[in-house]
Formats: C-alpha cells, structure tokens, sequence
C-alpha cells in the first residue's frame, strides 16, 4: 500500500526496494525519514485522526502523481508514544530521473506537515507540551501554490 | 451530528468525541462554535482564540463559513504538526 | 567511512541507521539511490580512476558541509558491472531540519555527476556503448554556482 | 610521467597508462596533447576533438593551459557520467 498509519515501525530499505521490484525504468529513489529529536524531550506520542489521515495522505499522494511523472510514492507516519532517534515519517519517490524525484518527495513532506491531521505531543522534565505549528512549514508549503 | 476534538483541544474540553444537537439556525462552522461557547466554561475556555482552530466537516479540511447541514461528522482541531 | 568506492552492493536502512546511532539531534534523513535502467540495456560497466576518485568525493562531501550545516554525508559509488534494477550510487544527508537535508542531497548528487570520475558503459543487443554526458547535469550543477 | 586514460578514450588509446617523456617545451596539457598526436595515428583519432576531453594533473581537474611541470600523473578522459 502506499499510504500507511501504523505503530510499528518501518524498514527504508524494504520501503526503498518495494517501489523498484521487478521493474527495472527506476533510475531514482529519493527517500526522507524523519527523526525524534531529543534534547529535553524524553518522548514523543503522535496523536492523529483515524480515517481522515489515510484520506489526507492518498490526497497528497494523488496531488504528486498529477505534478510529476512519477513511477512509485510510499508515505508512512508512525502515530502513538515514539522514542528520541524514533522513525517518526517516511517518504519515498521513485522516478526516471533524480530531479523530479526530489522535487516530488519534498512537495510530499511540505504538503504532509501541513495538510495530514497529526498532532505531537512532547515529554520533558517540566512536564508535557503540545508542538506548535512552525511558519516555516507553511512558507514551505506555499511554494507549491496549493489551492 | 458527531463532534471530534484533537490535540489540545481535546484536553481542555475533556472529550475526543461527542453527540450534539445544535439548535435551527446554527448552520455554520463558525456559528457551531459560537454555540459550543455558551454551553459550559470549559468551551468557551478552548474556543477563546479561534484563529488556532482548524475544522474539517466530514474529513476535508474546511474553514469556519462552512456549513454544517448535514454534515454527520465535524472535526475541530489544532494546526497540525506531524511529519 | 563518509565516502566509499566500491563492487559491493550497500544496504540503504544500514547506511541511515549509521548517520543517527546513538545521538538524538537529527531529525532529517535524505536519501538519493540512483538504479541502472533498464530497456535496451543488458548490462552497465562503472569505469572510475582510483585515487582521484575518492579525493573529488571528499571534496563534494567537504563543499557540503561548508554550504550547510549537517550533522552527516554519506557517499556510496558503486563500480564494475551492474544489472539493471542494481543500485549504482547512494548519497545521504543528516540535518536536524528537513530543508537543509533535502537541498544538500541534491547539491551532492549534481556536483557528483559532474565532478566524480566515474564513466558508464552500456551492453545492448547492439554492441557496447559509453553513455554522453548529460547537459541537464552541467544545468543542475551550475545552479550551486560551482567555482 | 605517468598518462592515464579512461573509456573510451583508453579504448581508442589502447592503453590504460603509460610512462612518457615529453620533450622540452612541452609543458601544458595543451602541448602535451599535441604531441601525443604527432606521436602516432591512433592518437590523432584519440584526440581529434579535444572539445570533449577533460584533464586531471595530479588528481586534480584542471584546463588544458594548466603546466604539466612537475607533474607526476596527467590524466585524460571524457567527461564524467557516473552518479
């Protein structure tokens, strides 16, 4: 499936090698994994909304699909408690060539920190907090002139 | 109609999720909100700013001059921070 | 080791896990794998110039790191022959903010294309063939504004 | 001095490497490549259009006014592909 919400974690190779397998007009894999940060955070926990998330992310993955030409997306969020160095997010692109496969994957995780409805919450020894939105991602999300 | 709380929103009104009957006339996102407000403090206490609440009516992302006829399901959350 | 030449093929999960291990300051991982395609293609031979080849990777790996601030580079070249659908090349990137991990990624596989020692020779039905150089890579190098 | 050779340059060439002595006055890439061609035919081919030929002396890349004094090992080839 190329959209998924799970606990688990996941594998970037076995992520990387699903979208080639048995084709072989794939010259780039662009891959983005992203990490608990540490510091003073002790722990993660990754709230979300089952239902609309799936529905969110396949939106976004059909966005890409319309922009660029593209032979594979795989996107993967990880929801529930997340250790610091924890997988938090996965997205894969695979295309022809590298330039629209980069292209594709940072659309993936602008539109996705942006658009998919999760919420993070972190734990430190002052207690726990809920993250805020960052302009930046917003700025980063409006390059892409979405409607 | 189901109302769906997430994040923050959800701590401070005490509930993920709820059965409500707005009144005739309440129509809107916004004027849902204006409703919930007069229910109890802990309501009004999360809706005091609603510049920070996102709302989707039946899991699209809309904004609060949407309507709500209709709708079975209104999601009022946070801006999102996954990723 | 940052920067490897190699026959062997590589492991993308191993390679990203050995960016982040035992610290908690990276949240951005970027991956780029580059495959041999397929087609007409039967086989592809990696020609490089040991020696030089690792110093021009060294100097790539260096010239990211001056431009951004990253908490890793990893740089895998694959040489000899090669399958279709066989990884070729793998560049990683570490970052605390996806932004930075993304665009040095890119930076590196442009200036790798253009600047590493290495040359493709493709086995078709037809006989053997050396690849041309492609300009759209001396295009997407000249956007860094290369020395 | 030391010549290196790559793809199908090499291929043309017939040689990897090889150990030369460029006689005086020979001291850029540019004359270098002059006199490999004065040398013998395959070479004329090798290097009938030195539009497409990159140099490295020393392991360095470099332009064809660039001196080979000195230098231990010059290498030609066309341009790079890899990646």
């Amino acid at each position: 499936m190329a959209v998924r919400v799970q606990e688990e974690d996941f594998d970037p190779t076995t992520e990387l090698e699903a979208l080639s397998v048995g084709r072989d007009d794939i010259g780039a894999l662009v891959s983005f994994t992203g990490l608990v940060r540490g510091g003073d955070v002790s722990e993660m926990v990754l709230e979300h909304y089952p239902g609309m998330t799936e529905k969110a992310l396949e939106e976004i993955e059909e966005e890409a699909r319309k922009r660029w030409s593209l032979q594979g997306v795989t996107i993967i969020h990880r929801v529930g408690p997340l250790a610091p160095g924890a997988r938090i997010v996965f997205v894969a692109t695979a295309s022809r060539h590298r330039a629209v496969a980069f292209e594709a994957a940072e659309f993936l995780m602008d539109f996705l920190k942006t658009r998919a409805p999760f919420w993070k919450k972190e734990s430190t020894a002052d207690g726990a907090r809920w993250v805020d939105a960052r302009e930046t991602d917003d700025t980063a999300a409006a390059r892409w002139a979405l409607e | 109609m189901k109302l769906l709380y997430f994040a923050w929103l959800r701590e401070r009104i005490g509930v993920g999720s709820e059965e409500v009957s707005p009144p005739q006339g309440v129509d809107t996102v916004g004027a849902l909100i204006e409703w919930l407000k007069t229910r109890e403090p802990r309501y009004e206490a999360a809706f005091a700013q609603t510049a920070a609440i996102k709302v989707a009516v039946d899991q699209e992302q809309t904004d609060f001059d949407a309507s709500i006829v209709g709708a079975r399901e209104v999601a009022l959350f946070p801006p999102v921070t996954g990723g």
